[in-house]
């Protein structure tokens, strides 16, 4: 398949691009953490986000939805990333739907995803129960009481889970991990918010003898991992394509600094040192850039090769967006360390998406791992 | 080894003098590790202490005259030798004393008065600062004077018996608690090194006025300090007219060395400790197998920064010395930090990643990290400093 | 898809001809991978063919016009359009043939007199370059213009019918065993890149003469050339007098493309495979976990290297196009492959630092790895390449 | 103690690079290549060596040597570093003579070591056997038969082997592994040499069913694995000097080239991005320096932290002689890829030293394990 958009994903890319720019530049994300918002992200532009069919882009049209792919959804999410907007994108299109189209019945699809599609209803992942990132790692218990099933554990990292409607809960069961849809106002959770270094959400959840009910399984009862595994390398890809969007947004102030930036008399963009450097950024990027398309066009494709893309992808993206954001805040210079200059932002937000999912040691050592060494 | 009693020297006899003065004299409380800002005392017209031991301990020392045990005691000094000095800090660190008072008239300006002030200025300016009268803060970057630092355009216009000065000035730590600024000035427009003038100046003059910085990291001490046809006295001027640049220059160096030694103290712990307690070990060997290479690299490298610091330091006392040192260390060791907070972030995970909350520590470990950015910009950044070793260590030609 | 029959395209047909064609022309042996220098025919004055099947190949393909496809074919050429070309190299890469003939004088002049060249040089050079009647070589560098290619000094001095060609040049690969060269001459010395011209050279002219250079890997195929009062025609000026830079900015490119596509079929096995049958594995994992990551990394970074070949390829078809992309994929390729280099010594260990022996497969492996050390220096250094990138790309300023 | 040499180093270092200046620079390694010298060194010089007394600064003086101590030993280390001397001092005085003084009974030194002090006696140690270093696999036998031991196995880069007097062979016995002192002359021995990529001599030697004497056995029976890592921590911090002095002569090399080539009208070494990289290389170096001298103390001092002193020696040595050696190379350009410059042989002794003794990569691994992660 060619590496190129397609002219409707360009036309989105575009489109995204105005959008946010004009409603959610980087002055909204200071607005959100210096107003100390409690949803964490604006509502009104998720419902206008929502109309444009940002929520929905994944979703069969079956359901609603607008079927239009990850490639698609990929082009929205970088642009988010250059504008470092807080969004349920993460959280509920990238997991939690990616979560219900993946395992839920058709049943359970009807009932959602169609609420979902319209921005209605946030539904986020409640997996990781240690300081870092480890899927495998699952204490949490579901353990069967007549029709029902009663939830206990701790989640740490759930994105926006102060705000979410439901989780997507990973729980031990008899025979291995399952995944349950819990609403999130169920008795016995209690959820507190975690404001990131981003200034976006995260939260600490916790499950006490929560009571569900046998038709809150998703999928069939201790096959989870395999979903779970799929749900974050999806997750993992996309998270990524935003990341491309925070490196070249992050980048392009830079260089456009270097520029305009004098000292000595001369720009200092004219300094050879910081040349070689800018031009060896460039090279990453766009390896990056490369990576990040071949693995949202290899989800639309169903690629058997997915978790190894995956993990090249997230690998790749986390080292160049640390590299890209500390030469970033180092070229600004003095002016790039205070909170007024917004090339800072890309910095904290950088460290938490290197963080997500996995950061760039997860991946390496996972990508050695599945290519047999 | 002889087993005869012998005489103590009058060295040795000394040291004992000062342990037991410290034993008596230094309360328990000001001899634990400092905490946080409070437990540092900056002097000032404005400075109070945080607590009676805080003040018996200042007050003790200043009567010894031991607050700069090395300077003249003409200038509020203890008149102290080099090695007395030398045995003064030393016996203060192995009690653990705290300074008695946290002063940058002690660290930077002392040392530019002493070399480049007149007589009537270090005898009037000096004894101040060891009385802890005057809080001093530094004036020299502006905005658009960053690495190139003598491109500063804050002016002073000599009115025939003062100047008046006008201009901004950035990075100005603690200005909005300081007494006086010593600043670098511009007086003459038509040179570049050669048109900097160093000038103390009142900060309750007319026209002074300065506006704390937020950093990344959150609340700084930094500030921007604007001057607004402020009138300065011409005996306020340091050194020669149009010869600041060197007096500039010497501090600099100073302040490199300090700010290369910086992250020795706040997390004591060696990071590959803190990588065994916070990611475990299976079989010996560190739990996360791709993080591992880079702690031991780093560890690698910390070592030999370290060692290569006592390298330097005894061939300085042996009568060598490596021309542009500090700025080697200075590169080096604000790396090296940096390096080492990126390690501690990715060890850290999502609490490295969490900026608020007690749980979390209330993202200390996130705000030290950004802040640790700041290390190869100050003092310097780490691209003057790699120019300085290429031309005067490694003699590459300019263009 | 459909189910009903469907008449080929004429292009189908036409790869079904090429392909029936093919496998009835090109002898077995000539659809085996190249082994050694000798697998190749250079053609030229003094060619000889290895083997009976060599010639009958190179004849078979120089009847069929198929040496240069779409070269046209009143210069020798086959005279097929761009998509026919594309069919006859796709159809041969698929029976793995052997090129015919490996030729400079198809590579790089045969571009240039295209492009540049009079018809009547066109009429004359290029049938003799496909007929494999003459053999040519390339003659940019010289021992004092390296990166600063557009400095250099030799010398071609009008006569009135003719030139005087005095001085020297280096790395003109091969020239001991070819009959032309295609040089860069200096015909201005007040003007630089202005006073250069692209002059063709018989080799068989009194005054010139070669001597082979040594490398760090042991031989080479190149050789200074040197000039020595020697007369060239005024007809072998290609393009016009003091345009030469032009030629030679337009070959360069076509050059770097090449070299950055280095590595790519010396070693076939991928790198991660080596180290596993070099290293072994032991629960799944790397016998050395220090190199594993390195191991790692180095993988990714190839193959993002070798999607991003393929996505900037898409974008240039689809009429998207990034400008200075040659120079990205010089650099970034070269360095990959010295890493590789660096890597496989890592892991060969002892069997890699070996440098004779039959046991050591006579020091392949530490050969090749010397040799990589120049693929970030020929055809333009790293260095060039990423100030390429800051410039034309970046839009960085100049000084 | 102070990290500074005394007097007499100091004047044992100026006489060594006199001599060596003299009597061995770089030239002299490519005549014995392109002569294809049957010794690999020259043994006139080595016989002037010994005079000097460089065979003995390590042999205490009631066996007729100087007692010098390694940091003396380190500084002529350093300078044939310098000059890429070959000479037995690695394989003999590292290796050999250390192996002796740590291991053999008085009697073994009384017989030996004032031979070997004046030059007239080559021993060298025999112990890897697989391809990359890895003193702990030993497949070597040494079978117990009445008076007498047989040997029978392989071993790979032994340093000098095609012309040294003596081995020391590490070898399996009962209980452990031993270590011997085999006449290079015994039947049994077949003895190949291998020129190294660095024009160096190394070998491959067969044993095979050599018989030897009880009374060649150094050391206790079974306790030979200590010792040897004590061996080989000593020759990892030698070589590193060795080393240090390749890498700060390579690099003085490059600067002065950088001053004296000119392109595009002036020096190269005007532009920014090669005095950032040449500055980098100095702080690098200086670290190197640091941690050689550091290590050669420890050794004399006989300090406990040898282990963990000479991986982080030989792992920071290894790594920054590769980056300088291949800076040296891409920064003199075209020039620097013939054979008729000499920095290129700085690259190819650069690889070997590298790989000698073990490489930065299993340094970097018996450090963390050392350190206890």
């Amino acid at each position: 398949m060619a590496l190129i958009l397609n002219e409707e994903q360009q036309m989105l890319k575009t489109s995204a691009k105005e959008f946010l720019k004009e409603r959610a530049p980087v002055e909204a994300l200071r607005k959100l953490r210096d107003e100390r918002s409690e949803t964490g992200f604006d509502r009104q532009m998720w419902n206008e986000m929502a109309e444009m069919g940002w929520a929905c882009l994944t979703i069969s049209e079956s359901y609603g939805g607008l079927d239009f792919g990850y490639v698609g959804l990929g082009q929205i999410l970088e642009e988010t990333g250059r504008t470092l907007t807080a969004s349920p994108l993460i959280s509920n299109v990238l997991l939690g739907t990616t979560a219900i189209n993946l395992a839920a019945s058709n049943t359970q699809k009807e009932a959602l995803l169609p609420i979902i599609a319209e921005g209605k209803m946030l539904v986020t992942l409640a997996l990781d129960e240690s300081t870092r990132h480890n899927p495998i790692q699952i204490n949490t218990t579901a353990s069967k009481e007549g029709d029902s099933y009663v939830l206990n554990g701790k989640k740490v990292m759930v994105l926006d889970g102060h705000v979410t409607d439901k989780f997507v809960v990973a729980a031990k069961t008899e025979n291995g991990v399952s995944l349950f849809l819990v609403d999130a106002k169920s008795d016995g959770i209690s959820i507190q918010r975690v404001i990131m270094m981003d200034s976006r959400n995260s939260a600490t959840v916790q499950f006490e003898n929560v009571k569900i009910s046998a038709s809150s399984l998703l999928g069939e009862e201790g096959q989870g991992a395999a979903t779970i595994e799929k749900i974050l390398d999806i997750a993992r890809i996309g998270l990524s394509a935003e990341m491309v969007g925070s490196m070249t947004e992050a980048f392009e102030r830079t260089v456009a600094y270097l520029k305009e930036r004098k000292q000595f008399g001369v720009p200092i963009g004219s300094f050879q040192a910081l040349q070689h450097r800018a031009a060896q950024m460039f090279c990453e990027i766009e390896l990056c850039k490369s990576l990040v398309l071949k693995s949202l066009q290899a989800i639309d494709a169903n690629e058997e090769n997915l978790p190894i893309l995956a993990s090249m992808t997230k690998a790749k993206v986390s080292e160049t967006l640390q590299l890209v954001s500390n030469e970033g805040v180092q070229m600004f210079g003095g002016i790039g360390m205070t909170d007024d200059e917004e090339i800072g932002f890309f910095l904290k937000r950088a460290r938490v998406a290197q963080q997500t999912f996995g950061d760039a040691n997860y991946h390496i050592d996972r990508f050695a791992k599945l290519s047999g060494y | 080894m002889t087993t005869t009693t012998e005489m103590p020297t009058p060295i040795e006899t000394f040291r004992m003098e000062v342990r037991n003065w410290l034993e008596a004299n230094c309360p328990t409380s000001m001899r634990q590790p400092i905490k946080s800002e409070k437990d540092l005392y900056w002097g000032g017209r404005n400075g109070t202490f945080a607590n009676e031991d805080q003040k018996a301990w200042f007050e003790a020392m200043y009567e010894k005259g031991w607050i700069v045990p090395h300077w003249p005691k003409e200038y509020g000094g203890g008149g102290l030798g080099k090695e007395e000095n030398k045995i003064v800090l030393q016996e203060m660190a192995r009690l653990g004393c705290r300074k008695p008072i946290t002063s940058f008239g002690i660290w930077m300006l002392g040392p530019a008065l002493l070399k480049f002030g007149s007589e009537e200025q270090k005898r009037h300016y000096l004894p101040e600062i060891t009385a802890g009268k005057i809080r001093w803060c530094q004036g020299y970057s502006e905005p658009n004077a960053g690495s190139d630092l003598a491109s500063l355009a804050t002016s002073a216009v000599d009115m025939g018996d003062h100047y008046v000065v006008n201009g901004q000035k950035v990075w100005t730590s603690y200005a909005d608690n300081a007494d006086w600024i010593f600043c670098l000035v511009r007086t003459n427009k038509e040179a570049k090194h050669g048109g900097i003038s160093f000038l103390l100046i009142d900060m309750a003059t007319q026209g002074v006025s300065t506006s704390p910085i937020k950093l990344i990291s959150g609340k700084s001490p930094f500030c921007e300090t604007f001057f607004d046809n402020v009138k300065v006295p011409k005996e306020n001027l340091v050194g020669e007219l149009n010869r600041g640049w060197t007096i500039a220059k010497y501090l600099l160096t100073h302040e490199r060395e300090m700010i290369g030694g910086i992250g020795e103290t706040d997390v004591k712990k060696p990071l590959h400790q803190v990588a065994i307690e916070s990611l475990g070990t299976e079989n010996g060997t560190l739990n996360d197998p791709i993080l591992r290479p880079d702690i031991a690299r780093w560890s690698i490298d910390k070592m030999a920064y370290d060692i290569t610091i006592k390298r330097t330091m005894d061939e300085v006392k042996a009568g060598q010395s490596l021309g542009a040192a500090s700025s080697f260390f200075k590169y080096y060791g604000t790396e090296l930090n940096k390096a080492k907070y990126e390690l501690m972030l990715a060890m850290g995970g999502y609490n490295g990643a969490a900026w608020e909350g007690e749980e979390f520590n209330y993202g200390q470990l996130a705000r030290q990290f950004c802040r640790t950015k700041g290390n190869s910009i100050e003092g310097g950044t780490s691209e003057v400093q790699l120019n300085i070793v290429a031309k005067r260590i490694l003699g590459l030609p300019s263009k």
